[in-house]
Order: C-alpha cells, then structure tokens, then sequence
C-alpha cells in the first residue's frame, strides 16, 4: 500500500508520530546533557569557589549567571517538555487511543522541526559576543529588558526568539493531542476508558494553551523594549516591572502541572502493571486533576509574595496555593492505594515509578512552606525553594522519564533493556539525587539565598560550605549513573533481548500493537470492551484482560 | 450525518448591513460627550459585533456548544488574570 | 450536502478524516489553536485596558490616533469577512444542488481572491496610517500608549498578512480543485482575526475621555 | 530541621519562627506516614508465588473514602495552617507602624545598597541627612520603618536573621518596617537576581544600644550641618533667654 520510503523520510523527516515522539526524546535526552553539564559547571563553582573547574575553566561571575539560567531554561522547555508531554505524550497517544496516526501528521512533524530550530536557536546562544543570556530563567525585566544592565548582547534576544519557537512547537504538539484524543479513538474508547495517561496529557495540553498567551505576548513586549527600548517594562517610560512578573507566573506556575501531569500518567501506566492491580478510583483522579488544573490559574502570584506586589492579594493567593494541595494529596493517596492488595514486581521501570512518588513526596511537602505566606518572606529565593523544586522536578522529569524509557522500550525498539544494568542506574540515581538535593533544604534554611556564585563570600554562611560539597559529589554520583543507562539504551536497540508484543502482560492498547509498531500502528483496527485497568479480574485464568478483550 | 446548516446570501448580507451600522454607532459614540455612557455602549457594540462574527461568520452558532465553552473558558482565565493584576497595575500600592 | 461528502472531495488527504460531534478534524484543530490565539490577544487586551486605567491622560494620546483611518479598516476588514464567508458558502455548494466541484471551486476562489485584495488595502491603508502618525511625532518614545499601539496593531497586522499568506495557498489549491475544506479552517482564522480588529478600534481609535 | 534556621533578632521573627516549625512538623508528619503506608504497602504486597492480586478499583464510594478522608484531614490541616499564619504576614507586610522610630530610606543599586538616613532632626530632605553604602545602623528594640526602592533593576533586600525579604522594584517604594532586639552585625544581601555583581551585593546591619547609635549619627552628620544646628540651636537659646 506505501510507497517504500528512503532513510530520510523514514527516520528524519517523517510524520509518523512514533518517530516524532522517539525523535522528541533523543533530543530532549541530548538536551539533558548540555543541562547537566551546566550542573556541573556551577555546582563545582558552588563547592569550590573560584577553582579551575575540571572541562570548563574558572567561572566567572556573570558567566555563572549564564549557567543557572540556561540550565534552568533547558532542563524545563527542553528536556522535561519534550520527554515528558510531546515525546510520551507523541509516541503513546494514538497507540493508546487506538488511532493509526495523529490527527495532523504534518503538523507533527512540523512542531518537531520548529522544536529542532529553537533548541539550536538556544545552543547557538552560547557562541554569540557576551555569551548566553544571564538574567535567571524568569527573565525578568528590567535587567532583562535593558540591554545596559545585563551585559549581554545577542543572549537575550535569542533566549526570547527560542523560548517563543519552542511555545509553538508545542502548542502544535497540543492541538494535535487534542484533535487526536477527540476524534481518532477507536470503537468504543470512550472518554473514561482511556488510559490516565491520555488524559494526563490532554489536560497539560489544555492547561499550556490556555496559560501560554499572555506570556507569548509579555515576551514580545520584553523583545520589543530589549531591541527599541519601547519601555513596556521599564518604569522610567511609564512601564511596569511587575506586569512581566504577573504574566510570566500566570503561565509559569500552570505549567510545573504542564509537566506534572503527564509524569503521573506515566507512573499510573507503570504502577498499575507491575502491581497487577487497578489504579485506586480512576474517576477520582481525573477530576482532582481537572480542579487543579482549574485552580492552577489561581494561584500564580505565589511566587511574587515579596516582590513588591500589593501585600493584600497575598493572602488570597496563598489560600488558593495551599488548597491546590488537596487535589494533588488525593491522587498521590489514590497512586499509594493501588498497590494495596496487589502482587508488586520490581522491574527497573517499577523501580523507578516507585521511587518518583517517593521523591516526589518530599517535595510535594514542602511546598508548603513556600505556599504560607509568613513563612515565604523567608524561604523565597532561598536553597529551599531550589531543593523544593528539585525534590519535585527531579521525579517528574528524570526519575519518571527513566521509568517510561525502561518500561516502553520493548515496545519502542522490540528489545529490552537489560534489567541488571537497569537496577544499578536505578540504585545510584535514586540515592544519590538525594545527595544532590537534601543538603540544599539545610543551607536554604541556614539563609543561603539563590543565584550567588560563592556562598563563603557571606558570613552568615561560611559555616555550610560542607553541605555544598555534599551537594555537588552527590551530583558527579548522579551525572557517573548515567553512563550505564546510556550505553545501555543503545546497546540495547541492537543486541537487547527480543520482546514480544505484550512483554508485561499489559492491558492498554499500544501493547496489543506488534512491537515495535509498524506505520499505521495496528494489524487490525481495535475495538474495545473495557477500561484499562482490569488487573487480577476474578474468576479469569490470567490475571490481566486487555482493553480488546469482549466482556 | 447532520448536514452543515446554510444560511442564505442574504443572510449573510444582513448580519453585514447590522455590522456596518454598528461601526456607524461607534464612531458616533466615540464623539458624544458623557464620556462613562460612551465607554458603556461603545463596548456593548463592540461586544455585539464580535458575537455576530463568532457565531455567524465564524459558524460557532452550529457547532457543538463544547467549543464555545472551551473558548470561554480561555476569555474566563483572561479575566482572571484582568481581576489578578488590577491591584499592581491600576493601582501601586503605598503610592 | 454534508460535511463529509465534501471531504470526500478531496481526492489527495493521506490521513484517515475523522469526526467527532459532527465536526471535522480540521476543525477541531482550528478551534484548538484559536483557544491559544484567545489567551494571547486576551492578554494583550487585558494588560493594555490596565494601563489604559492606570492612565487616563492616554485618551488625548488616543485623539492623535487616525480615527478615519481605523474606521475605514473597520469596514474593510468587516466586508473582508462577508466575501470569506461567502467564499465558504459558495465552495459547501451554496445551500443549492448540483453544482459541480468546478463550479463551487471556482466561485469560491473568486470570493477568496476578494477577500485577500481587502486584506491587502487593509494592510496598505494601515501603512498609511503608520507613516502619517510616526511622522508626526507620535512615536513610542512619546508615550507608552504609542508603544502598545504599535505593538497591538503590529501584532494583529502580522496575524493577518499570516492570513493573507494561508488564504493565497488556499486559492492555489481551489484553482487545482484541491483541498475544498480548508477554505473553512482559514475561514475561521480570518474572521478571528477581524474579531480581535474589533476591540482594538475602539481601544486604540476612539478618543472617551475616562477609562477604556 | 527548623533549628537550622540563623538566629532570630526580630521581634516578628519569633512568629515567623513558630509558623515554620509548625508547618515543618505537620507537613514532616504527614510526609512519614505517607512514606510508611507506602512502603508498608511494597514489602506487605510484593510478589508472592501463586499468589494473586485483588480486583480494586477504589471506584465504590465506600473505598475511596480510604482516599477522600485522608485528603479532607489535609485540607483541615490546610486551612489550618493558612488562618494560622496569615496574620503573622499581615504584622510583617501590611501592618507597618505609623509611629516609627526611626525611617531609613534604602535604595538598591547594582550592586550596593545605600541608605539615607534623615539625620539628627529626623527629617528627609534637610541639610544633615547622611548616607551610608552598603551599612545599615540601628538602634536596639526601636521600631524601624524602612522605604525601599531601587535605581536600576530588581533587587530585593534580604537579612537572615531578622526574618525580613522585601524586593525593591524600580518605579515604585516600598515601605517595611523591623525592630531588632539584639546587638550584633548580621548580613545583608539581595535576593534577587540582579545582574554579574548579584553574588557580591553584600551590607551588614548592626544593631546597637541607643547611646552607640546616637553617637554614631552624630559622628555621621557632616559638619556642616552640625555647625548650623548648633547655630540655630544657639540662637533658639538666645531668643528663649530674651
């Protein structure tokens, strides 16, 4: 029926959302790397100040302003972005809804190509005169908005420029999820037989393109006073500073659930299967997600507690910023409930999934402390609120990344990866993240504030200084763990062990596919009976039913 | 399958003739003096013309109520962040 | 006529055209979009009736405004709706039976033709404007409200030279008989675009001496 | 984990305090038990031969209750927690003392602070006012409201010890107000990202006894204006004699 297709539009310029996705998360792991290089980069600086950093040079100050902020820029638009909501969210979603392919193929392959062009937008900003762009990854004005302040030339533009094509790649990306979900499910997915991944995904794509606009244009107006000096955001020409900040959070904070979302999805695909259990009240879920969603837009101004806002606004944001945590208590209750009663196997993935709600935890927490008012004055813009955001971000974007790679590989690929190299990246990972990010909360809250590139400089902090050692060998732990899981990805692809279409006994559709699935996806069309979560069903043999399977 | 509803040349004319009009109305209000009233109507016409677009030129009139919803809910966030930002920008506190 | 006997026209679609409530991907994905489009305008909008009430002295600033200007641009742009959504009407059949793809493609890429050419002196009087006011002093640097009127005008220009590009392709393909449902989608686009015109005129246009 | 927290010599920083480590302790309990149920569950529920899972669905409302009213005693707790600190915000933030002691004016600047002091009249904008770079001085147990604002970008005034955060935004002034009850030099330091000196924008607040702060204003006054106080207040003197 096709037409046979050369190399170029079969694995480069293709349309098929499996190699979209697939390219989407080789992009967004390569990205991972130049991310955790600037780690690195400003981690040896924090426990070492002013030391000749192994592979880079000694790191100036400004240039340390460069490091915190693009490895904030990338580890958020263009690793957890890219893996998490187009990569899974490409690669499973039509597999999952029983579709042959997106609903615009085209325009997927298109989001991946203007995706492509903002990354290297992005790295190109490093080798322009003044070096990448050093005002932190909130960007905010003036010292971004004024070229004087900064110091940096080219940066800035070219940050907003690949910030902006990286918005429309995946608002691309969302409006074909959307489309998709709607009208391509197969007979007789209805929308609560679809797998919470699919609506993790839909919702963060709901909650991206409703949050996103008003800081597409706030970043336009930013564009506009860096290049003419128009003074949107510069007070002198009758602009205001804090507009930027209101419409940077009004998207920002929307969009930690934009990544949040499809990370639980994820793990409630994975917890699910290796506990041979139905997620506890599938229903449930979905409606605490759809209300956090909704409150997610209430609650941005959180993060400008101190920032000269109007202090009576804070108490009504920090009520809505405390009850958001309901939402999110019940799902991670309702994730910790499915493994009652169930026959828990701790395969990699397992592994992994198991350990993003056991992070993730600590840094749902203490969130809290950050969400009161009275305690922000002090937490805001100190480690606490890094080690709080790393406490979540890490699970979501690494430890839950890890789990879906570990867990679809078989499928992706048609081989396994192999699971005893799986359980030492795991060990390692899993431990020394916490290394990593533990001894932050302590300096946060001995009084360590961010973004200063030598802590010892401060009285009140020459103290700490072990804790930042910690901090950073906890990191040459973590960068060391992941050379096994690299050599062992691609090792894998060629000579990993065969799998077969439904290695984990599986009831979601994507493993009723041939693995690795062909164009066009399924041999027959699907037809489904049932929910996806009909684990250990009694009084059948087997202790799964495919959402195929006639009731 | 539900045919795409038509309306008539005519049709469409007529919402073009009541949209003409309205521009008319707003260049006059714009020029009375009770500046409050202006404001007012100028909008509620303006208000008027974009739910005569939307609905008969954009055809949201025939499509699922959903998609409605679904773009009022973006215009309900907007008005969020309106309500959210009035006490920053419209008004500095202290000052 | 219904709407899938029209896509059915479409003698070249690679994917499998799908519905749901009735409605075609293609539309779904429009709408899909414009729901992004309605938070970036309505931010817009919103930050610049901010300031436009933290500011009441910008309703002189607005007096400079070429009023003429943006009522003439007014009725371009909503005339430019009508032949689009006449060029719709014409490509779906036009409510009477039996005309041919030939016809129905043809008639409709006559009404896509008029429309562009208003968009073009849409654009063209709006240079018009642009030059008179930049010339007569009325830069950014003289106040803010030059600033966003620039910036908002400027953004929704580029929005509709973006539509006069798509409603070109979409010409292309009538002049092939190709592709006869993406005169709805850019449809919806361009009448969107005239929806966001239809703040803007008053915002920026009309001089009201208290608050926008 | 909250006795980490530096020294406290505010007197709202005691509140501040007792929020943070009741926050700490209901968030950290909750945090075990969760973590305990959760790895009660992965030891007690690990795969056994021959043995099967249970079909739960949690969909019953009688099972999600195992949920909901866990999550209802969380959001009591959440509640809890918000009227229990709000007013300690509102004391910081919005409730500043009309009747100062003392009013400094700070102005951030990359990458130093400088602060205005209105001298020995207490006034602004008269001949003795005085500036310090980067050294904030103030008298013990006095009520200090402070007027913030910056010349450049966003900075945001930052001293551990006294609890106290305030940004200082461009365009605007921003009044907050502390009361130290410790004699003592404590560091100051922006919390904002400000630009390539952000790492080095350091001041140091000393706190002294009324007498050392008196003595240190009157050294600070440039003579000048001593003289022409002295002046005027010699010749009030005079007058009052006539």
């Amino acid at each position: 029926m096709s037409k046979k297709q050369s190399f170029l539009t079969k694995y480069i310029f293709s349309q098929d959302h499996k190699v979209v996705g697939v390219q989407y998360m080789i992009l967004g792991l390569l990205m991972a790397l130049v991310g955790g290089y600037l780690a690195y980069v400003f981690r040896y600086q924090l426990a070492y100040p002013n030391q000749s950093i192994p592979g880079y040079g000694v790191l100036e100050a400004d240039k340390y302003n460069s490091a915190v902020t693009m490895h904030g820029t990338i580890m958020v638009f263009w690793v957890a972005m890219p893996i998490l909501l187009s990569g899974f969210g490409n690669y499973l979603l039509p597999l999952m809804v029983g579709a042959k392919d997106m609903a615009f193929p085209k325009l997927n392959m298109l989001s991946f190509w203007v995706f492509f062009v903002s990354a290297l937008t992005l790295i190109s900003s490093f080798f322009v005169p003044e070096g990448a762009v050093g005002g932190g990854w909130t960007t905010y004005p003036p010292l971004m908005a004024n070229p004087g302040f900064t110091g940096v030339g080219w940066g800035a533009p070219l940050w907003i420029l690949a910030v902006a094509l990286e918005f429309a790649s995946m608002l691309m990306s969302g409006i074909n999820f959307l489309t998709t979900t709607i009208t391509m499910r197969a007979k007789g997915m209805t929308f609560f037989r679809m797998p919470l991944f699919v609506w993790m995904a839909n919702v963060a794509s709901l909650i991206f393109m409703f949050s996103v606009g008003p800081l597409i244009a706030g970043a336009l107006m930013l564009l506009a006073d860096q290049l003419f000096a128009v003074g949107f955001f510069l007070p002198e020409k009758g602009g205001d500073p804090l507009l930027f900040q209101h419409l940077f959070w009004f998207f920002g904070h929307p969009e930690v659930y934009v990544l949040l979302l499809p990370a639980l999805g994820i793990v409630a695909e994975i917890i699910t299967v290796f506990s041979r259990k139905s997620i506890f009240g599938y229903k449930m879920i979905i409606y605490s997600v759809l209300v956090a969603g909704v409150l997610s837009f209430l609650v941005w101004a959180h993060h400008q507690f101190v920032s000269g806002i109007d202090p009576r606004i804070a108490a009504p944001f920090g009520l809505t910023t405390i009850l958001i945590s309901v939402p999110f208590a019940i799902t991670m209750f309702a994730y910790i409930a499915s493994l009652w009663g169930g026959q828990v196997r701790f395969s990699t993935a397992m592994l992994f999934a198991i350990s993003m709600i056991v992070e993730f935890l600590l840094g749902g927490v203490t969130g809290i402390l950050n969400g009161a008012t009275a305690s922000d004055i002090y937490m805001h813009d100190t480690y606490f609120v890094v080690a709080h955001f790393h406490y979540t971000l890490f699970p979501i974007v690494f430890l839950t990344s890890f789990a879906g790679i570990y867990f679809w590989f078989p499928k992706i690929f048609g081989r396994f990866m192999n699971e005893t190299w799986g359980k030492i990246h795991f060990w390692i990972t899993a431990i020394s993240a916490n290394f990593v990010f533990l001894p932050l909360f302590f300096v946060g809250i001995a009084g360590n504030h961010r973004r200063i590139y030598d802590p010892s400089l401060f009285e009140h902090l020459k103290d700490f200084q072990y804790l930042h050692v910690i901090s950073t060998i906890g990191l040459f732990v973590l960068i060391g763990a992941q050379v096994p899981f690299i050599l062992n990805f691609f090792i894998s692809m060629f000579k990993g062990k065969k799998a077969t279409e439904n290695p984990w006994e599986a009831n979601t559709l994507e493993w009723q596919a041939p693995s690795p699935p062909g164009h066009g996806n399924f041999i027959t069309d699907p037809v489904v009976h049932r929910w996806p979560y009909d684990y250990s069903l009694e009084n059948t043999e087997k202790d799964w039913c495919p959402q195929t399977e006639a009731i | 399958m539900k045919s795409v509803e038509h309306h008539s040349i005519s049709f469409y004319i007529t919402i073009w003739v009541i949209l003409m009009v309205a521009i008319g109305a707003s260049v006059y209000l714009g020029s009375i003096q009770h500046a409050h009233l202006a404001t007012l109507l100028i909008f509620s016409v303006a208000t008027v013309k974009a739910i005569l677009v939307a609905n008969y030129y954009m055809g949201l009139s025939h499509e699922p109520k959903y998609i409605t919803l679904m773009l009022l809910v973006g215009v309900l966030f907007i008005g969020l962040l309106f309500v959210g930002l009035i006490p920053d920008i419209v008004y500095i506190y202290g000052k | 006529m219904s709407s899938s006997s029209i896509l059915n026209t479409n003698p070249t679609h690679e994917v499998e055209q799908t519905t749901c409530l009735n409605v075609p991907n293609h539309r779904w994905g429009m709408w899909w979009f414009l729901g992004g489009e309605v938070a970036v305008f309505g931010g817009i909008l919103a930050v610049f009736i901010l300031f436009r009430l933290r500011n009441p002295e910008w309703a002189q600033e607005a007096a400079h405004t070429l009023t003429w200007v943006g009522s003439v641009n007014t009725v371009i742009l909503l005339t430019s709706s009508l032949t689009m959504i006449l060029a719709h009407h014409f490509v779906t059949g036009g409510g009477a039976q039996g005309l041919t793809l030939e016809q129905r493609a043809s008639k409709g890429a006559l009404f896509i033709l008029l429309t562009n050419l208003l968009g073009i002196s849409f654009v063209s009087l709006k240079i018009y404007g642009y030059t008179h006011e930049w010339h007569a002093g009325y830069t950014p640097e003289r106040s803010l409200f030059w600033g966003f009127y620039y910036f908002m005008t400027g953004l929704h220009a580029l929005h509709l030279i973006a539509g006069l590009v798509a409603n070109s392709v979409v010409w292309v393909n009538l002049m092939k008989k190709r592709n006869l449902q993406r005169v709805e989608s850019v449809g919806i686009y361009w009448h969107f675009v005239d929806l966001v015109w239809i703040y803007l005129f008053p915002l920026l246009y009309l001089e009201v001496s208290s608050g926008g | 984990m909250m006795n980490w927290l530096p020294e406290n010599v505010s007197t709202y920083g005691t509140d501040m305090d007792a929020v943070m480590h009741s926050i700490w302790n209901i968030v950290f309990v909750w945090f075990l038990l969760a973590e305990a149920v959760l790895f009660y569950f992965l030891i007690r529920y690990r795969k056994k031969k021959g043995q099967r899972a249970k079909y739960k669905t949690g969909n019953s409302l009688k099972e999600m209750s195992w949920v909901l009213i866990p999550a209802a005693i969380v959001l009591m707790f959440d509640l809890g927690i918000d009227f229990y600190q709000n007013p300690v915000w509102k004391k910081v933030k919005i409730d500043i003392p009309q009747d100062p002691d003392l009013v400094v004016k700070i102005e951030g600047q990359q990458f130093v602070w400088n602060m205005t002091y209105p001298g020995l009249d207490n006034k602004f904008g008269t001949i003795d006012d005085f500036k310090t770079t980067s050294q904030l001085y103030v008298p013990i147990n006095k009520k200090v409201v402070f007027e913030l604002s910056s010349k450049d970008v966003i900075h945001s005034f930052w001293v551990p010890n006294l609890r106290l955060k305030q940004d200082a935004v461009p365009g605007r002034v921003i009044k907050g107000w502390f009361e130290a009850v410790k004699n003592g030099t404590y560091s100051i330091g922006c919390a904002e990202l400000c630009g390539s000196g952000h790492g080095m924008m350091r001041g140091q607040l000393h706190v002294l006894s009324d007498k050392e702060y008196q003595d240190w204003v009157y050294k600070k006054t440039p003579k000048k204006a001593k003289k022409a106080l002295e002046a005027a207040a010699d010749s009030q003197q005079e007058n009052s004699h006539e």
